[in-house]
């Protein structure tokens, strides 16, 4: 098996898609010849022609608004947002027409063959808007899917799946290891299911739960703490919406113990509806309260980068205040 | 293509008065062809049609306005007054095509073959709705007809209709999308993304604004400063048109002529309706406030059906007696439908959590059958029942716009 | 003192700002002449003129960037949005621009003039368009105040504190009540804080929580429980961002129990906040699971509008489970 | 105004060529007027601004290139090719007007008395950047100069320099906004709202637009299908003028009558400058993968610094050896700008919480002691040390765009 990396296995994705079905349309900007400026889109619109893979104009809702069209017309639209801090234009097709077609039309109409791939998140000292993580944003929107690979191989996988999905799905990529993160990844055309965490390590003694690039700080942390001779349970969330919070609850009635981590601020972030969740499911089990470790309730930031964004040691921190408590 | 080459040392700003654009009509008051125009070609069953569904939708209109009054729907929107920009364009276009409509175009649903009763079932939220209940009356779609479910929120469409016809293009069956708005929803920031992105890519979509005058209370004159709608076509570089909206055959031949360009030279094209908004807004407005009962009187005067009817009795195509007659047969229709399907049952109550993803996920079961077991606890409370009606169900809305 | 609804204090609350400061402009659409589609801005343009209270075109998007632009120049800029479920067109003026306005300029320029003004809420028939509570949008949102009033008189003195306060603020107006929720409310000019939760009734057994509209299905879930010998604190928290984590804390480390409600879908939603907030803060006095009593994780529904939003008898229920835990 | 009545009975379209739209061009390459062109008045001072200014960001986006490259900084952008677009336009403004720009307009903050160490600063994210080290590199800013800061997310300074405009002509000191961006970013809704908006509430803002050929890779063909942007002004009812955006005088000229206008009419003016963008997009990007040589060498020829200093040298209000010492004295002041800001300390710690509101409330002030007591146990870990560098500050990005 090919060793590739995130961004690899994205465009592979991509590519397998467009080969097994010719209704598979990408559009965004600057996607098209020159493959995007992440090249995730790379040689598609040589392969598959300028119909099937081609620049929009500058307008996130225009792209995603034509997207919904598209695919409620029968096509399978796999839209680019360039950068996840540019996907606000496009809120309002998103959570008031995407995720809202098939319920308001009765089932008469869906537009589920809408994918939309975003590259999210910070550590690449891009300051306030090239560094923000807006996945809670989506999550608290019924009729979406929310999906975030930490992997190459999962990259590959969830993102297929995500195209053939049948309800309309947002794919966040998280740039900060899209070169940094290579793996074993198949050349065939393969799918991982959403809404399914992964269990990444077992352990007895805390769970830790995160997304994308997030888990290398919690599998760092979990090395720390075994050497202080804590075991730690480490949970890939994968898909956050819906997400597999039994999963989760087993592993902390199990533990007795989660720490959450994100990237984005605290307030409203996506690890508050976790631990209101577990706290409920779990509540006789917890032998600690639920933690979370994010970024500051601030907009991200440049400079103090390193500062606002949760790390190994916050979490390491965290995890032996949660044990000891 | 346009000469991007010319040069001038003389510094003159361009201003809208350098792109005047006129307004086709064929018809005039009389219901007679103007001097100098040439009658389009439309066959008795066409015109026939037209004139039936326009007549068809101004009877609905005025009933649902009073069974509104009378507490029997919550909500109504009319089309009074612009039932030519609607039926004389829709009816350019094959059944094939989509349609994606604001909320004021149900006139061309009628004319896709939408049945008094399926009229009733949206509008009564009853359990032949298409819609399942889910949406205020008006909100009408219906897959088998090719008429796209309205939602609400204004001008989220125009992009969409752009990515339709895409689609359209790319299956290659000769298919095109008709896309309705109104001059308000014009401009909101969806227009812009939605007409470009289908300049640029090409798009069969043929964008039918009507602009009849005002959004809710607002004039044209506070909501732009240009000239209507038809101008901006040149700055997509989108073929525009304008024509009178309350001249059934200046809509009908520019709609046909539009059709065509856009399916043969896969382009989208602009055709501005004028005419005006007859009625209120909707059954929660009172237009008293802002504006004059001469101008609305003004307008009468210009009512489409009548010019329309004009022309067929000049034609002899159609007769007074003929007319009595269908607009009694309406009245009756409707109002039977009225009566039947209001005795409905609402929908099961499944569906408030169906179709929210195409199979409901594990959450939204769990939090369905604790709702199941509250509802148990208190029968009577809940759920909308259909002969005496529900706290909410059928309750008049406060104001909706 | 008058007895005037919540609708007609907000009118006031406007009239007296627009009165006091001659840089107070209200924009929106149709609330000129017309004075709103709910007539929130009635009679404000006769008085002030049509440079001071205008119609704008259909556009969300302008109408938060123009009133970002107003305030950063130094006016103070209330704008309207019709119905909460329009607001999303302006969602990346909102998120990316006036919430980080001050904080990218080095507090060179701010948009502290902002205020939005929007009515929000079901109850009213009106289906997935005109029924929603975005507010957990805007909480995830740093640099934004969130503030949601319940009674005529908070409707006032919070609105006017709104407008004046140095940071952009979103005002959610519960349309349901804003006709039936009246009381006295003082002609004068006078501000309520924001931030500060308000406990509206003592109790030792079980916190409630919650805002605008859904204070009275608390209240009346009080009384009833109050029948079986049950005593609830009810707390309005008035000011979502930022909240008033100390005073729940509190009432829940003397109450041991917390139920949280609010109309928005219950995935994501600002309860979802509160519990993980709480739970931390409170962990060894609670005597029970917080429960959330919310919306289903469904588009806002018409016919079944009753069943989907939380009501006294699912809070009721639910402080009897809480209470027999 | 546009008569709005005129009718026609001839089906037509109306199409992008039928409003042709000139280039006003008054320079020939030569750095002559062209024959029967007027010059312009413009007076010797502020001409050898604007041609210093010129120059002066030509230097500095050659040296900031290669201290990217050298890894001194983490990002840049130029203006190569388009300084007389930003200069010549600026120029025409009071010191009082507000300034709001994308982020290829740093030779207009320039032009209004941004230093070299300010921009140094910014550029380094130093303690004395007055945005306090949260953006960007080029994000610039001041309040002092009537300079907007700028954001990232294009197009959202349209509706807001609309909105600034409304206070400024609220506040009654005849001062205006002039609104910088590219072609690119005018295919934003936000775009479609600011102009339109602007133009029903009469603002006094001029758009200047930067027709630079190119948005990153995409090329305007690609971003729409009209001729430009100048003819929109025509859908909005806003006076627009297309002019040469490397012939500094028909830049200049047109932008002085555009102020007057704004002013004088309270209305919005649209000035659009035919240019090109001669370097790649920003650092992270590499154009020859969408773009030729030959394309870029004919518009090199046209260097608008080139065409501007004949103009000069044939009025005798410049010489050769002037030019040279000013570049060289450019240089120095630059380098030695860099080398001694990037000495300095980083911004203290507290800026990573302040200005989030105007007081940081409980919540923050929280979040921000627990920080600080984790930082505690890891000193070396944290914070950016200014001589060292810190991990992530200064490190080249990745990508941006
Ligand atoms: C995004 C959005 N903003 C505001 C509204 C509220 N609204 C409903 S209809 C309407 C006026 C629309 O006017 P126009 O497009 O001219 O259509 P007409 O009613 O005249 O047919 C407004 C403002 C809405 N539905 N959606
Ligand atoms: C809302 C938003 N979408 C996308 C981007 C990414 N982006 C940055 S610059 C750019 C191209 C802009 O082109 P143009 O407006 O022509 O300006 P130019 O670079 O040519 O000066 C794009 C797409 C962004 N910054 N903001
Ligand atoms: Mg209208
Ligand atoms: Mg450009």
């Amino acid at each position: 098996m090919p060793k590739i990396n995130l961004l690899q296995a994205v465009n592979s994705a991509l590519d397998t898609a467009m080969d097994a079905d010719s209704r598979v349309v990408c559009l965004g900007e600057d996607i098209g010849e020159f493959g995007g400026v992440f090249r995730a889109t790379s040689k598609l619109q040589e392969k598959y022609g300028k119909q099937r893979c081609f620049n929009t104009p500058i307008t996130e809702q225009g792209i995603v608004g034509f997207s919904i069209g598209l695919a409620a017309q029968g096509s399978v639209a796999v839209a680019e947002i360039q950068f996840a801090d540019y996907i606000f234009p496009a809120f309002d097709q998103i959570v008031n027409e995407a995720a809202k077609f098939r319920y308001r039309s009765g089932d008469q109409f869906n537009c589920g063959g809408l994918t939309i791939r975003t590259p999210y998140g910070g550590g690449i000292a891009g300051g306030l808007y090239h560094s923000q993580s807006p996945e809670a944003y989506f999550c608290h929107t019924p009729g979406l899917k929310v999906v975030i690979p930490s992997t190459a191989y999962q990259a590959k996988g969830l993102l297929l799946s995500a195209i053939r999905d049948p309800d309309p799905v947002i794919f966040f990529e998280p740039k900060a290891i899209y070169r940094a993160e290579a793996g074993d990844v198949p050349d065939t055309d393969y799918e991982l299911p959403l809404g399914v965490a992964q269990v990444v390590s077992t352990g007895t003694d805390i769970t830790l739960v995160g997304w994308g690039a997030q888990m290398h700080q919690l599998h760092r942390a979990a090395k720390m703490a075994a050497k202080d001779g804590i075991s730690c349970e480490v949970i890939d969330l994968c898909t956050l919406l819906p997400w597999d919070a039994d999963t989760v609850a087993k592993s902390v009635t199990k533990t007795g113990r989660l720490i959450i981590s994100h990237e984005a601020p605290r307030t409203g972030g996506f690890a508050g509806e976790i631990a209101a969740t577990i706290q409920e499911r779990c509540f006789l089990s917890l032998e600690s309260p639920i933690t979370r470790i994010t970024g500051l309730d601030t907009p991200f930031p440049l400079v103090f980068e390193k500062e606002y964004l949760p790390d190994y040691l916050k979490v390491f921190e965290a995890i032996k205040a949660s044990v000891h408590f | 293509m346009v000469d991007k080459n010319l040069v001038t040392s003389v510094l003159k700003f361009t201003e809208a008065k350098d792109m005047p654009i006129s307004t086709l009509s064929l018809l005039n008051a009389d219901g007679e062809i103007l001097e100098g125009a040439q009658e389009p070609k439309i066959d008795k069953h066409t015109a026939l049609k037209i004139y039936r569904d326009m007549n068809y939708i101004r009877v609905l209109d005025e009933r649902m306005i009073g069974a509104q009054r009378q507490g029997r729907l919550s909500f109504y929107v009319t089309c009074t007054g612009e039932e030519a920009s609607v039926v004389g364009s829709v009816a350019a276009f094959s059944s094939q095509d989509m349609v994606m409509s604001q909320y004021r175009e149900h006139a061309a649903l009628r004319y896709r073959g939408f049945t008094s009763k399926q009229f009733m079932n949206q509008l009564l939220s009853n359990d032949l709705d298409l819609g399942k209940g889910r949406q205020m009356p008006i909100h009408y779609g219906s897959r088998d007809l090719n008429y796209m479910t309205i939602s609400s929120t204004l001008a989220t469409q125009i992009p969409q209709a752009a990515g339709y016809a895409y689609g359209q293009k790319l299956s290659g069956n000769d298919t095109c999308t008709i896309c309705y708005f109104g001059e308000g929803a014009a401009s909101e920031g969806d227009f812009h993304a939605g007409l470009n992105i289908a300049a640029v890519s090409k798009c069969p979509v043929v964008f039918v604004v009507r602009n009849n005058g005002y959004a809710i209370s607002t004039p044209t004159v506070e909501q732009f400063v240009g000239d209507g709608i038809a101008p901006r076509g040149v700055g997509y570089g989108i073929p525009a048109i304008r024509v009178d909206g309350n001249d059934i055959l200046a809509v009908h031949a520019a709609s046909v002529e539009a059709r065509n360009l856009a399916i043969e030279k896969s382009t989208p094209v602009i055709v501005e309706t004028m005419s005006y908004r007859l009625g209120a807004h909707s059954t929660s407005d009172d237009p008293t406030s802002y504006r004059t009962s001469e101008e609305e009187e003004m307008w009468r005067q210009k009512d489409p059906i009548e010019r329309m009817k004009k022309w067929l009795l000049g034609k002899g195509w159609w007769s007074d007696q003929q007319d009595h007659q269908m607009k009694d047969e309406y009245k009756k229709e409707i109002l039977g439908a009225l009566k039947s399907q209001e005795k409905r049952q609402p929908p099961v109550l499944d569906h408030l959590i169906s179709d929210v993803y195409q199979i409901p996920p594990a959450h939204l079961r769990e939090q369905y059958s604790e709702l199941l077991a509250h509802i148990d606890k208190y029968p009577d409370h809940y759920l909308p029942n259909p002969t005496k009606g529900h706290d909410s169900y059928h309750k008049p809305a406060a104001q909706f716009s």
